[in-house]
Parts: C-alpha cells; sequence; structure tokens
C-alpha cells in the first residue's frame, strides 16, 4: 500500500519478503517454545512434516485449507465492495443446515452425484440468505454491516442450537446434538479413495471433492471480479462508491449481491465438514474457519490465489499444529494459536518490517 | 416485570456492561486517534489471564490490576507499533492481537500452573469485592428509590464504580484538555495535527495506551472481580460486543455508557426471561431468549440510529510521502 | 538569484535542497532567496515541485540535501513545531483543517496554552476577534468548519497561522476557491501584512494575481528553478514561456456561438439535501445546442448540486428537467444512452476511480456498453478504447495498465475528459474542467471545449473561475444561495460579477435575493 | 499402552475429560506405566486420532465424551485388534466396550439434599450449553427436588448455544445471582468452567453450591453442599487396569448409583452442611433407587422431562 517506490524484483517482493515474515513468526513462538522447554526446531520440523511429510497430513492440510478457501473468499469478495463481511462464520454455520436439509430430505433417492450439486446450492443459498438481512439493512438502512454480521453470527449459534438439539436430532437416545448421519450412498468419496488407483496415498484425510468446488470457486470469483461488469461495478464501488453511482452503478443492488455472494461462499464451507467429512450436521461445526477466513482474506490481499496461498498456510498451521499436539504432549493445543496469532501479525500487519532492510540490499540491483 | 424484579434485573445490568463499557470507551480512545481497533477482545484476555496470574502470585489485587493493566498496554504497544509505526492494516494487527493473546494466556497458564491454562482461584485480597456504600441498609428500608440505591447503586467492586465514571472522564478529557482534542483531531484529519506541529505518531500511540489500560481495566474486573481466576477464553465474545456498542455509540462517551447499559440490560433480561412462560406462545425456547439481545441490536440499529460516521481517518496509516 | 541586493538579511534563503520522493525528483538544487516585507511569488506547472519545496520550508518534509536560513541565521527544520517557532506560517494547498472541528478548535490545535483548553479558548477568541478588527478576517469562531465557505475556511488557516505569530507566511495556491472579490480582499489583507514587515510567499497559477500583488516572482519547472525575476520588469507571456518552456496562448480564440434548438431545459428545481437544507430553489434555465452556458458563482451556492441533479444523481424535490422536450430519467446511465455527458467538478471525489488501471477509468460509466463485451468484459476492446482516447488527449504517459492515482492532475482531468467527449455526446455537462490543472493543459483543455461547442454541443459549464467563465461562456448565469440570481453577457465587468455572486443584485436582475452572512466575506 | 482422547472440551475442562486423565494419571502413578492423550480441536481429528493411536499399537484406547461415537464406529472395524472405549454413548462393536453413566440418579440426590438445604425452599439449576446431556442433569435434579417437597420451586437456566458456555463463569454468576435474586439459596450446575462462576457467586453470597463431574467441595469450603460426582476417572482407571491384566471385555457398562458410578461427593469440606437429616434422606433415596422403589426418569429415553 505505502511503499517507498523502489521496485523490487518479483522474488523478492513474493517469496523472499514472505518468508522472512514467517520465519519471524517462527523464530517468536520458538521463543515461546524455549521458554516451556522444548526444542523450537524440533516443533518446526514436526510442524512442517506433519503438515507436508506424509499422504494422512497432506489430506489434513488440505481438507483444512478447502474450507479457508471458501471463508476467504467470502470475506474477500466483500472487502473488494468496500464491506467488511464479520459473519462468515455464521453464514457457514447455516449453509450447513442448507447442505442438511438437502441431504436429509433427498439421501433415500438420490445417489451422491446427483445429491452433491444440490448440496452446493442448498449452502450457497442457505449462506446468501443469511447475509440478506445485513446485506439489505446496510444498503437501504445505512445500519454498519460490521455489527449486524457479528449479531447475525450470535443470531445463528442460537438458531442452529435450537434445531440440532430439538427439532433435527433424530431424538431419544441421541446425546449428540446433530442430525443423522446422511446416508453412505449419499456422501460423495474422498479424495483419498479417488486417488488411490493413482498410487497417491491420502490415508484416512477427509479431503474430498469440496476442494475442487473450492477452487473452482476461486477461479470463478477472479473472473467475477476482474472479467465481468458485475465485477467491475462492486470493485468500482468498494474503492470510490461516489465515483461508482456517478458511473450509473446502482450502489444499493451491489450491496446487496457483494453480501450475497460472499455468504453464499462462506455457506459453501458447510460442504466440507458437513457433507464430506462427518456425513452429518454437528453443532458449531464451522470451528471458527469464519473468522480465519478475515485473516486468510486480508493476508491473501483479497486476491483469489492469494487466498488459496493464505489458505494452504492455515491449512498447513491447523494440520501440522495437531501433529504437534500429538508428538508432544508438553505442548497443547493452544499453542498452535498462539502460532496462527504470529503469522497472522508478522506476515499480515508487519509485512513491511523487513522490507526497508531488503530493499536496501536488492533496490542497487533492479534500479 | 415487578419493580424488585427490574431492580434485581438492573443490579445484573451493571455488572455485565462493566467490562462492555471498559472496552467500549478503550475502543474509544484509539479509535478516536484512527487506529481501528479489532483486538479489544485480545487485549482483555491479556488483562484478564495477567490480573488471574498475579493476583495468585501476589495475593494482591491492586498489584494484578497493574499487571492486567501492563500486559494489555503491552498489546497495545504490539498494536500501535504494527499500525502506526510499520503502518500495517489494522484490522489484521487486530486480529493476530486476538489469537496470540488467546493462545499466550493458555501457553503460559498450562505451564505455569498446569491446569489447562485456567488460573488457580487467588485468596480473598487477591481480588475485587463487593463494597456496601454508607447507608445501603437502611435506604433499602426506604421506599422503591431506596431500593434501586441499595440494589444497584450500591454492593458493587470499585472497578464497577471506575468504569461508570470513565465515560465522564473520558468526556472531559476529550473534550476540555489539549491532549484530548489533539487526540480527536489525530483521528479526523492527522495532516492537520501533523503541520499543527503535534506528533501524529505519539498522539496514536497515547490512543492505543490507554486502549490498553481499559482493556486490562476489564480484564481484571472479569478475572478477579466477578470471578476468580482467569479461564480460557472467559471474555466469551464481549470485545466484539464492545466494538459494536461504540459503533452504536457513534464514538461518543457518554452514549457508549448508555449503549453498554442497554446491552447489560437486554442480556440480564434473558437470563431473567429463560423458561418463563407466555401467554399463548408456551414457553419460549431458550435459544431464542438467548438470542434476544442480538436481535433487538439489529432492529435498533435497522430503525433508531441510522448512519454512523466514524473518525474519517480511521483505519487509514498516516502517511506524510506517497 | 539575479537580483542584486544590499546587506540586509534575507527573510528565507534556500541554498541547494533537493527532495526525491522515491524516484521522482521533486526538487532538486534549488536557490531561492525572499527579502524581508515583501510579496514573493511562485508559479510552476503542476507537478513542478512547489508545494514540496513550501513544505520543506515548513518542516513538513525533510530536504534530503541543501541549507535553509531563516533570516540569516541557518537553521534545521525538524518539524512544523519547529517552523512555527521560527515564525513560518502555511496555509496549504489542501487545507489541514479538522472538518467536524470548531473554527475555535481548529485555531488552537498545536498551540492550546496549557493542558487544560479552557484558558488557551478565551486567549485565541481575544486574538481572534483582535485580528478581525485588524485585517478585517471575519469568522464565527464556534461554527463548524464543514459549514463554512470555502473561503472563510481560508481565512481560518490564515488566522492559524497569524494567531500563532506568524512573520513568514506561506499560501499554497489561495485563490483557486476564491470569488475575485474575495481574492481581493485576500490580496489586501497580504499588502497589510507586508506593510507590517512581514514576508509573503504565494504559490499560484494565475499570472494575473502574481502581476497584481506580488514584488518578486521564481519560476519553478520539473522540480528546478528556472529563474526569479522582479514582478515589475516581466509579463504574463514571459512567465508563462518559462513555466512551460514554450509560447502559450493565454488567450481563448473563440468564434461567435450559433445557438440552435434548446436542448436542456430546467423548469423550477427544487432540491432538499439529506439534511433537509434546500440546495437549489426554484431554478429555471435553458440550454440550447452550439452555445456554452457559463454559470458563476462562490463554491457551494448550488452549481454543483444543479450539476447533479441534471445528471441524474440527486433527486429534485420539485421541478422538473427536460432533455429535448422530454423529462429525464433519473439515473446516471440511462442519461448517458440518452448522449448526455458529465464532468464532475471533483476528478478523485467522483469522475475517477484512483485506484483502477487507466483503462478501467475509461470506461466508467459505459462499462455496460456493448462494446465492451457481454457476458465477460472485453478487455482487448477497452485497451483500444483507452489508448485511443490517451492518443486523442495526449495523456502522458500513455500507460492504459497504470493505476489513475499515478498521473499527474492534469493528465487524470484529461483522462475524464476524453472519456466524456470522445462519445460524441450532445448535451454537457462541465464541472471545473480545469481545477488544480496548469497552463499548459488549460490551454489544451479550453480549445476542447470550444470545439465542441462548434460542433453543435450544448454546454453547461460550472466553474469558480471567474476568468474561465467569462473566457468560454456564451451567456453567463449566477447563482446564489441555491438561486440563479441574473444572467449576463461574458463580457460584463468582473466586479459587476463578483457582486452578483455575492447575492449583491443589481437593477432588476433576477429574484430579489439579500446579502446573507455565507456568501459576503 | 494406553491412550486417551479427549473431547473438545480439552483435559482441563473442569468437567468429564479432566477427570478421565485424573483416572489416567493415577493409574500411571499406581503402576508406572505411561499413557499418551490427545486434546482434538475439531470434529475432523476424532478419527485421526483414534486411528493414529491404533496404528502406532495403543490399547485400549478411550474416547471420552458422546461426540466420538461417529469416529469409533468407523475405526474400530479397521483395528479388530484393537481395544476401544467410548465413554457416555453406546457404540456396539465385537472390540469396543461402552461407558454410560446415569447422570440423573445422581443429579437426583442432588436435588434431594439441595431442597433439604435450602431454607427457601428454592432451589437453581445452571446448566452449561443447551444439550440433551445437560438437560438429563437437570430432569434428575427437578425430581429430585420435586419429590422431596412438592412445592419446591426449581430455577433452570442454560448458559448458552455455543461452545462458550462451557467457559463463561461470568454468565455463569449471574444466572447464580438472578436466582437467588428470586429466592434460591442453593444452585446446581452442570456447566463445565461456567459453574466456577456459579459456585464463586454463591460462595459470595453466602448461599451454597453444588458441583458436578468431580469433587469441588474444596473450591469454597463451607459454601458447597456437595457434588455429583461422576466417575469417568474410576472408569478410566479400570479399564486400564482390566486391560492390564487381561481382563478387558467388551460391552455396555452402565454406572449408575448401584455401581457408584454417579455418587454425592462428602468430605471434611462439606462435613458441617450434611446434617443428619439431609444425610438420611440422601441415603434413603439412594437405596430406593438402587432397588427400583424410585424410578428416576431418563431425559434421554423420549427427550422429555415428566416435571418441570
Ligand atoms: N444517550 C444520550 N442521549 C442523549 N444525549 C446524550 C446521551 N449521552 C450523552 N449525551 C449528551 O450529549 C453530549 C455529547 O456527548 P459526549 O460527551 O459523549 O460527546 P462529545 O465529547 O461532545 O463528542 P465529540 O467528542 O464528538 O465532540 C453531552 O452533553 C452528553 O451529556
Ligand atoms: N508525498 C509525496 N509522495 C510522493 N511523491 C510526491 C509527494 N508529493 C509530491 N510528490 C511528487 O512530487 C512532484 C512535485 O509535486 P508538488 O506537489 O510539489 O508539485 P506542485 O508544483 O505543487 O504541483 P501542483 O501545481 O499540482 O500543486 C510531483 O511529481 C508529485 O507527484
Ligand atoms: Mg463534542
Ligand atoms: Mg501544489
Amino acid at each position: 500500500m505505502s511503499q517507498p517506490a523502489a521496485k523490487l524484483p518479483f522474488w523478492v517482493d513474493f517469496g523472499l519478503i514472505p518468508l522472512l515474515n514467517l520465519v519471524a513468526a517462527f523464530a517468536v513462538a520458538g521463543l515461546v517454545v524455549a521458554v516451556i522447554g522444548e526444542n523450537p526446531l524440533d516443533v518446526a520440523r514436526i510442524i512442517i512434516y506433519g503438515a507436508f511429510g506424509y499422504g494422512e497430513g497432506v489430506g489434513f492440510t488440505l481438507f483444512y485449507a478447502t474450507n479457508f478457501i471458501f471463508t476467504g473468499l467470502a470475506v474477500a469478495v466483500a472487502f473488494h465492495a468496500g464491506l467488511f463481511n464479520i459473519g462468515g462464520e455464521g453464514q457457514a454455520y447455516i449453509g450447513g443446515l442448507g447442505v442438511a436439509l438437502v441431504a436429509l430430505g433427498l439421501d433415500p433417492y438420490l445417489p451422491w452425484w446427483l445429491l452433491a450439486p444440490l448440496a452446493v446450492i442448498g449452502a450457497a443459498l442457505f449462506g446468501a440468505l443469511w447475509a440478506y438481512i445485513p446485506a439489505v439493512l446496510q444498503a437501504k438502512r445505512g445500519s454498519h454491516i460490521v455489527i449486524t454480521t457479528i449479531m447475525f453470527n450470535f443470531i445463528a449459534a442460537s438458531l442452529m442450537a435450537y434445531l440440532l438439539v430439538d427439532v433435527l436430532n433424530p431424538g431419544a437416545g441421541s446425546m449428540s446434538p446433530g442430525t443423522r448421519f446422511f446416508n453412505a450412498e449419499a456422501v460423495p468419496p474422498r479424495l483419498s479413495e479417488i486417488l488411490a488407483p493413482f498410487g497417491v496415498d491420502l490415508g484416512g484425510s477427509p479431503a474430498n471433492l469440496s476442494l475442487i468446488v473450492a477452487l473452482l470457486a476461486a477461479l470463478g470469483l477472479w473472473l467475477l471480479l476482474w472479467r465481468t461488469r458485475l465485477g467491475y461495478e462492486i470493485r468500482a464501488l468498494g474503492h470510490n462508491a461516489s465515483a461508482a453511482a456517478y458511473a450509473g452503478v446502482p450502489i444499493a443492488r451491489v450491496i446487496v449481491i457483494a453480501m450475497l455472494i460472499s455468504g453464499a461462499l462462506a455457506g459453501m464451507m458447510a460442504l466440507n465438514p458437513v457433507l464430506g467429512d462427518q456425513g452429518r450436521l454437528l453443532l458449531e461445526f464451522p470451528g471458527g474457519a469464519g473468522f480465519v477466513g478475515i485473516a486468510v482474506a486480508l493476508m491473501g490481499r483479497s486476491h483469489p490465489l492469494g487466498v488459496i496461498l493464505a489458505a494452504l498456510l492455515f491449512g498447513m498451521l491447523y494440520q501440522g499444529g495437531s501433529e504437534l499436539a500429538f508428538e508432544k504432549p508438553s505442548i497443547s493445543r493452544d499453542m498452535l494459536i498462539l502460532i496462527q496469532g504470529l503469522v497472522i501479525l508478522f506476515s499480515g500487519a508487519l509485512e513491511n518490517l523487513f522490507r526497508p532492510a531488503v530493499a536496501r540490499i536488492f533496490a542497487p540491483r533492479a534500479a | 416485570m415487578d419493580w424488585l424484579t427490574f431492580l434485581n434485573v438492573l443490579d445484573s445490568a451493571v455488572r455485565l456492561s462493566t467490562p462492555l463499557l471498559l472496552a467500549c470507551l478503550a475502543g474509544l480512545f484509539t479509535e478516536r486517534a484512527g487506529v481501528v481497533d479489532i483486538g479489544l477482545e485480545g487485549k482483555m484476555i491479556a488483562g484478564a489471564f495477567a490480573a488471574g496470574a498475579v493476583a495468585v502470585f501476589t495475593g494482591s489485587a491492586w498489584i494484578a490490576l497493574l499487571a492486567a493493566i501492563g500486559a494489555s498496554v503491552f498489546f497495545g504497544l504490539v498494536h500501535a507499533f504494527a499500525c502506526v509505526t510499520q503502518r500495517g492494516n489494522q484490522i489484521v494487527a487486530g486480529v493476530a492481537i486476538n489469537f496470540i493473546a488467546l493462545g499466550l494466556a493458555a501457553v503460559l497458564g498450562q505451564s505455569w500452573f498446569g491446569q489447562g491454562g485456567k488460573t488457580p482461584a487467588p485468596p480473598n485480597s487477591g481480588r475485587f469485592t463487593a463494597i456496601e456504600l454508607p447507608y445501603a441498609a437502611e435506604a433499602a428500608q426506604m421506599g422503591p428509590i431506596g431500593r434501586f440505591y441499595a440494589d444497584v447503586v450500591s454492593g458493587h467492586n470499585l472497578l464497577v464504580y471506575f468504569a461508570f465514571l470513565a465515560p465522564f472522564l473520558s468526556w472531559w478529557l476529550l473534550s476540555r484538555t489539549r491532549f484530548g482534542l489533539r487526540l480527536r483531531a489525530v483521528g479526523e484529519n492527522p495532516a492537520a495535527v501533523d503541520t499543527a506541529g503535534v506528533s501524529v505518531t505519539r498522539l496514536r500511540y497515547s490512543g492505543q495506551i490507554i486502549c490498553g489500560a481499559l482493556c486490562g481495566v476489564a480484564g481484571a474486573y472479569l478475572a478477579i472481580g466477578l470471578n476468580a481466576g482467569y479461564l480460557n477464553n472467559m471474555t466469551a465474545g464481549r470485545g466484539y460486543i464492545a466494538l459494536a456498542a461504540l459503533i452504536f455509540a457513534k464514538w461518543r462517551p457518554v452514549p457508549a455508557l448508555f449503549v453498554c447499559l442497554l446491552f447489560g440490560f437486554l442480556d440480564a433480561s434473558a437470563n431473567r426471561l429463560q423458561g418463563v412462560s407466555l401467554p399463548s406462545v408456551g414457553v419460549v425456547p431458550v435459544q431464542f431468549i438467548q438470542a434476544l439481545p442480538y436481535i433487538l441490536t439489529v432492529i435498533l440499529l435497522a430503525g433508531f440510529i441510522g448512519k454512523a460516521i466514524p473518525p474519517k481517518a480511521g483505519g487509514v496509516p498516516y502517511v506524510k510521502e506517497r | 538569484m539575479n537580483l542584486e541586493n544590499g546587506a540586509r538579511p534575507a527573510a528565507i534563503e534556500l541554498i541547494g535542497v533537493s527532495k526525491s520522493f522515491g524516484p521522482v525528483k521533486a526538487n532538486s538544487d534549488i536557490h531561492l532567496r525572499v527579502d524581508k516585507g515583501t510579496i514573493h511569488g511562485i508559479v510552476g506547472e503542476n507537478g513542478a515541485g512547489k508545494s514540496t519545496l513550501m513544505s520543506i520550508l515548513y518542516g513538513f518534509y525533510q530536504a534530503d540535501s541543501g541549507e535553509i536560513r531563516i533570516n540569516g541565521r541557518p537553521v534545521e527544520i525538524r518539524d512544523s513545531q519547529e517552523a512555527i517557532r521560527l515564525g513560518i506560517g502555511m496555509v496549504h494547498q489542501h487545507f489541514m483543517l479538522v472538518e467536524n472541528f470548531t473554527v475555535l478548535e481548529n485555531v488552537l490545535l498545536g498551540a492550546e496554552g496549557g493542558a487544560l483548553l479552557g484558558k488557551g479558548k478565551a486567549e485565541a477568541r481575544a486574538k481572534l476577534a483582535a485580528l478581525a478588527r485588524e485585517h478585517g478576517l471575519e469568522v464565527d469562531p464556534d461554527a463548524l468548519i464543514s459549514d463554512l465557505p470555502v473561503g472563510a475556511q481560508q481565512r481560518v488557516e490564515i488566522l492559524k497561522a497569524l494567531t500563532r505569530g506568524a512573520e513568514i507566511l506561506i499560501l499554497d495556491e489561495p485563490t483557486g476557491v476564491l470569488t475575485p472579490d474575495e481574492a481581493d480582499q485576500l490580496f489586501e489583507v497580504l499588502k497589510q501584512l507586508r506593510a507590517e514587515g512581514k514576508t509573503v510567499l504565494i504559490i499560484t497559477h494565475k499570472l494575473r494575481e502574481i502581476m497584481a500583488i506580488t514584488d518578486s516572482v521564481s519560476v519553478m519547472r520539473q522540480g528546478k528553478m528556472v529563474g526569479t525575476l522582479r514582478t515589475a520588469e516581466t509579463s504574463p507571456d514571459q512567465l508563462a514561456e518559462m513555466m512551460v518552456g514554450r509560447r502559450v496562448l493565454l488567450k481563448v480564440e473563440k468564434g461567435p456561438a450559433n445557438p440552435g434548438l434548446p436542448a436542456l431545459t430546467v423548469e423550477n428545481l427544487t432540491l432538499r439535501d439529506g439534511a433537509g437544507v434546500e440546495r437549489l430553489k426554484n431554478v429555471s434555465l435553458t440550454l440550447r445546442r452550439g452555445e456554452i452556458v457559463g454559470i458563476a458563482g462562490v463554491a457551494g451556492n448550488g452549481q454543483s448540486e444543479l450539476l447533479e441533479a441534471i445528471a441524474g444523481l440527486r433527486k429534485p424535490s420539485s421541478g422538473r428537467i427536460l432533455l429535448d422536450g422530454a423529462p429525464i430519467p433519473h439515473d446516471p446511465r440511462a442519461l448517458r444512452e440518452l448522449r448526455l455527458a458529465h464532468i464532475p467538478e471533483d476528478r478523485h471525489k467522483m469522475g475517477l476511480v484512483l485506484k483502477f488501471e487507466t483503462r478501467e477509468n475509461s470506461i466508467l460509466g459505459y462499462h455496460l456498453d456493448h462494446r465492451y463485451g457481454g457476458a465477460l468484459l472485453n478487455n482487448s476492446a477497452i485497451e483500444a478504447e483507452c489508448q485511443s482516447q490517451m492518443e486523442a488527449y495526449d495523456v502522458r504517459p500513455p500507460n492504459s495498465r497504470l493505476k489513475t492515482a499515478n498521473f499527474s492532475g492534469g493528465n487524470q482531468q484529461k483522462i475524464v475528459l476524453a472519456r466524456e467527449f470522445e462519445r460524441g455526446p450532445h448535451v454537457l455537462l462541465i464541472g471545473q474542467p480545469t481545477r488544480g490543472v496548469d497552463i499548459g493543459a488549460i490551454e489544451f483543455i479550453h480549445r476542447r471545449i470550444i470545439e465542441m461547442r462548434d460542433a453543435g454541443k450544448a454546454i453547461l459549464l460550472v466553474s469558480v473561475e471567474l476568468d474561465e467563465i467569462r473566457a468560454l461562456s456564451d451567456r453567463v448565469l449566477v447563482m446564489f444561495d441555491g438561486r440563479i440570481v441574473g444572467e449576463r453577457p461574458p463580457e460584463t465587468d468582473e466586479r459587476e460579477l463578483g457582486l452578483l455572486m455575492a447575492g449583491v443584485t443589481g437593477a432588476g436582475a433576477g429574484p430579489g435575493a439579500g446579502t446573507s452572512e455565507r456568501g459576503a466575506a | 499402552k494406553p491412550a486417551i482422547v479427549y473431547d473438545l472440551g480439552g483435559r482441563n475442562d473442569k468437567s468429564f475429560n479432566e477427570s478421565a486423565y485424573t483416572g489416567a494419571a493415577k493409574f500411571k502413578e499406581d503402576t508406572g506405566v505411561e499413557f499418551r492423550d490427545f486434546e482434538i480441536q475439531n470434529d475432523s481429528q476424532r478419527e485421526q486420532a483414534l486411528s493414529r493411536f491404533a496404528r502406532q499399537g495403543f490399547s485400549p484406547i478411550i474416547s471420552v465424551g458422546f461426540s466420538h461415537e461417529g469416529a469409533v464406529s468407523k475405526v474400530a472395524p479397521q483395528f479388530p485388534d484393537t481395544q476401544f472405549v467410548i465413554v457416555d454413548s453406546v457404540v456396539d462393536l465385537p472390540n469396543v466396550s461402552s461407558i454410560v453413566f446415569k447422570e440423573h440418579e445422581g443429579s437426583y440426590l442432588a436435588g434431594v439434599a439441595a431442597v433439604l438445604a435450602s431454607e427457601t425452599k428454592k432451589v437453581g439449576f445452571v446448566g452449561g450449553m443447551d444439550i440433551a446431556l445437560i438437560r438429563k442433569f437437570a430432569c434428575g435434579y427437578v425430581q429430585g427436588a420435586k419429590a422431596t417437597d412438592p412445592k419446591a420451586e426449581i430455577f433452570q437456566n442454560m448458559t448458552g448455544t455455543t461452545g462458550a458456555a462451557w467457559a463463561d463463569p461470568v454468565r455463569g454468576g449471574e444466572l447464580a445471582k438472578s436466582q437467588m435474586a428470586r429466592g434460591a439459596d442453593v444452585v446446581y450446575h452442570a456447566a463445565g468452567g461456567t459453574g466456577e462462576g456459579v459456585l464463586q457467586a454463591v460462595a459470595d453470597a453466602g448461599k451454597l453450591g453444588i458441583g458436578v463431574d468431580k469433587n469441588q467441595n474444596d473450591l469454597h469450603p463451607g459454601h458447597v453442599l456437595t457434588s455429583m460426582v461422576k466417575r469417568v476417572d474410576t472408569a478410566v482407571y479400570d479399564t486400564f487396569k482390566q486391560a492390564q491384566a487381561g481382563e478387558w471385555r467388551p460391552g455396555l457398562k452402565v454406572f449408575g448409583l448401584a455401581e457408584d458410578g454417579v455418587a454425592l461427593a462428602m468430605d471434611e469440606n462439606n462435613q458441617a452442611l450434611i446434617t443428619e437429616e439431609i444425610a438420611a434422606a440422601i441415603a434413603a433415596a439412594r437405596e430406593g433407587v438402587i432397588s427400583g422403589e424410585i424410578q428416576v426418569h431418563d431425559y434421554m429415553s423420549d427427550s422429555a422431562c415428566p416435571v418441570q
């Protein structure tokens, strides 16, 4: 944003500096690790091995990344329209309801390859629906979308708790707040099953076809934003609302449409855990992915490709972190939260920490 | 609701709105200075954990309060360094602080106390306990107003009284002092402040320091005022609600008091309404009652307050040379 | 530098000052000497580095190298506080005011006189009253800045400097937003300050003003100091040539108009803003093909609202707007299809999305046109469009992928003009076509506007530059307080127009509008 | 090589997870045998953790919490030689043993004790998240209270609808205060960490609280009437022991009052509070339940509670 104009070589800008930021984040995390008496290098090795070192780890990394691609894209598209959608969590949660209703209603009749597309629609529709009211309130009444979406997160939690405990619960004898399992035939195969014939071993990882949907969504969003008139209008609105009005962009409508897309993307996140992994709808399944989406979108500069990369990074942290908790009983799972925070801080907010120094080394050569 | 019930709900509302109010004012100081703060939650957590931990070590509520303020201010300084010195994205910095504080509290707590991030209960001297105001007992016998004094006004801990004084102090600070004038100006037009020969950086750091201090008090209130000890994630999203309250109050201190009281009141009423059977509806699902404050907030927002205009320079790092 | 001078130390002396913003050399090796008790002008094209130089003097930027002497003493101006201490005050090109503060608070900011405001406030109030008495700089200390007209905001800036005891006053393009009358008042104040022994540095694009008020003048071009001259010994033509590096035509060449059928008719238009304030009061006008109707007026008297109402951006509360006899739709998009083009007054706020690539801006408002693609945008068509626009309007650099924010003001304005003019509109609404644009570009833009008229277009022109209005228009309407208070031929005496603009209506010139404190300075 | 997989609440949840950990720790202390454990962070890790422990040769593997039901049913068949144990739910497989508790029976006793200790005959219940399991606690408690004094008034509150409801002592405290303001002088909680706020508020007000899951009598001695302990620790300990001795058997194991799987905690901290009358009533009720004379309705059996 506010760079000294000195141009750096591409690989420095997009390779070296991000790497330095990550290293710094891990260095601070390493300090904490050392304080509680573990070897930081060991920890780093475990995380990286856990995330990429073997098939199942990779599968889990991809599985988590799928969640974050969806929620990251959701936040990103709203950003492009100048809106801060902090409600991805609630939209994803309600999106899960869409998936579940489709699956519960149709799983006796349809095979997975017919059901899955309907579930995608269900997820998108319900997610969009949950974004609709805040969007309209923002567009028509100027109610601050940050607050309304926060409120809608809480409302979603209550609504879903009610539905899962009292309405959709299979009833007597079932302890866990959730729906029944979907028919096995209605659940799409996992990537591990699909790739096994090709000699790729993803172990028992839950990565599934939602990943493909996520990547398609990223591509679609890129096309939408930079190749369509709607995308043009969304970006114009986000950069300069009065210029957009001048250009005849129907502001209220574009706000609502952008939020609907955002909500739909967030809602589609539900496909991954609900249909792809658990095969049923569980209480609180989004598990904070909506909030991680904010970080992912910001780190990915709201660009679909950036979002995918940032989502992979967070997927890696999630999976590597669980490996860590597994291998090192003395390091609790909370360590992972700390590391995530440090990564967000150093690669996000402190992204320019090393730039001046690096620029001093590389700028002369570039000039 | 009869009068006594109402007083009870109000009493509860006062307690519930206290952390909101402190966090809301915290946000006010930094946002009026032009630094958006979504990291209130994290700073409160830092404060709560520090208070809980130090109360156990020292057994002194006051030292614990200082520690809480210190820890929160530390995160405020990190935030300021990222957003002011490094001109980083303010929202990212806030999100990062929320994660870091939560993770660090748990990791350190586990390492120090071995209870999964929780701090053990401090001795009573390590807590701020309720104080009875003079003549509360007598007043209770003297009709509805007396009851109000005895039930609602009296019987809170010191931090509550501080919190309810704070909006007025803040108002005075912002509108009547040199510092306040400059702080407000820097959130609206930092270039104007800069050309007046006043350091934008120093002002924005000050905003974050005050923010940290107030979050620290809020955290201490949670950990050693209301509760006895820190518990993982015990802020339970209050930092976000405080942010909502801040927008609701249009970034002004005295309205912030009323908004936070309103939120507290809605919350307290929700607690009270659980399981109450309504005519012709029957028992309302608990979940609905719990969602009620949020639903009402949305309705109020849609119907009454209209557009809230944030400080103009908020969210944008100040860059003199492009 | 060729001014021989007595032994008196100069009020300001700059020796070899340089400053770069990244790769941009905004100032390189600048030498400047300004004598105490004089008014010194600085002229130069957009981006010549004038503002940068003054900001260095004011401590807002740090020079990369060079020396500054104030009253003969070498000084180091690390920040504005230091500059203020040295008796330097500055009125910036973009006002440095806090909009939702009162005048008093703005004056107080940075000079509060104590940790509490009470005492300082009283003192500042007294100072303001005294300054108002001495210099006629009247302004209500309790008014909100955002409620003040720009002229008054500028007074606040000057008052800020004077209350801090400035001995050297720097004004960066102070008259861009003033009526001639207000400008004259300002010049009176400046002369008075000179008489008190203060030194004034003034940046302006208006050579007439340089000639009228300065004692000496320096010319800058592309970051360098081209020369310093005694005003008495130079001429506007010479200065213009020094600025641009070639001969420029200062007068607009224009033949007589051939007005045709009415293209645009406004009938009894009234408009209330969001707060319910009437911004337009019963405005009526007719615009014919092949003529330029200029609307003169001090900023904030309803011209912007009028343009925006016609452009479909604001909904009138009553009255009609007819385009070729048919009521207009309230939709900018539909209006564009009806061949109504609109150059907004503020290119940054409305005319451009600064963060867009320029080719994206070249279709802003026309992005739904089928030429630029159907479901997907056709980038090569957009690219071609942008290239042809950039070529036709000599936009520099002609790089369609560059973010528009990275172009200079004049080039940005050309980008807007090219977009709107090149699509062959029938009716043109033009707001402030040359605001903040340098002489070379002004010449170019004015020629284009005349060409459009001669091609039979109907043009409604709003400008706060009275010179511009008089030079381009075939008829002049004057707006004051939301009304049209008179129509005059363009040759009308400047004084008379100025009075009308201030709401002083002469004999039978439209509905009786009295003086009001808003417009009268 | 025993292992434990906890539920989302984590090892130190002040509740059944922690209790499981306590049992395992005691086993380690007694036998010197190391165990491994894992705190999951999301639903997807259940299977991952189970199959991972199984692959590395751990057995028995105890999954704590009903949410593991799906994962256990999926993973157990893949490792027929590994012994799996699920707590709080039933999985009918040849290599799985299921341990369930009759929380309603223990809560029934808590209800009896609460009403007897109450001077106002008004008692409170604060639950964590509003889910069936917690309603099971509440329902048993209400039955006990009503059976002791049909005119007793019971205030029930749930803390929330998200996971935060297990760790919000502030709201827990407020709920307790609101119940006390309505006259309650004994408050029973089944709310994990939130419950600490309940017990704190009750103690601050000089009233009585009832702890849950593990013995919480020592938190505020003199202000915790008793605790409805759920012996997950014993169950874990016994399981490990049996496995060590080669006596582990699959199948359903129900821990009720009869098995001492649930009980009211009595120790020196609440000695003074439990009068002879109360102790006798508790004992009688316990006998009644064990003998079948008293039928305590299980909320889970039909998702309904006969009394309110
Ligand atoms: N809820 C409320 N409703 C109406 N008026 C209120 C409310 N709260 C406060 N006020 C009054 O409004 C005035 C302004 O409030 P406040 O002190 O918060 O803002 P301020 O400091 O004047 O604002 P700013 O900093 O923007 O100048 C005060 O005089 C206060 O008493
Ligand atoms: N803060 C800044 N960061 C980077 N470049 C700048 C900055 N300010 C000015 N520049 C560049 O420095 C050059 C000189 O700018 P400056 O504003 O001094 O020109 P000017 O003569 O005042 O022009 P104008 O007549 O448009 O006001 C321009 O190329 C401009 O783009
Ligand atoms: Mg005010
Ligand atoms: Mg300039």
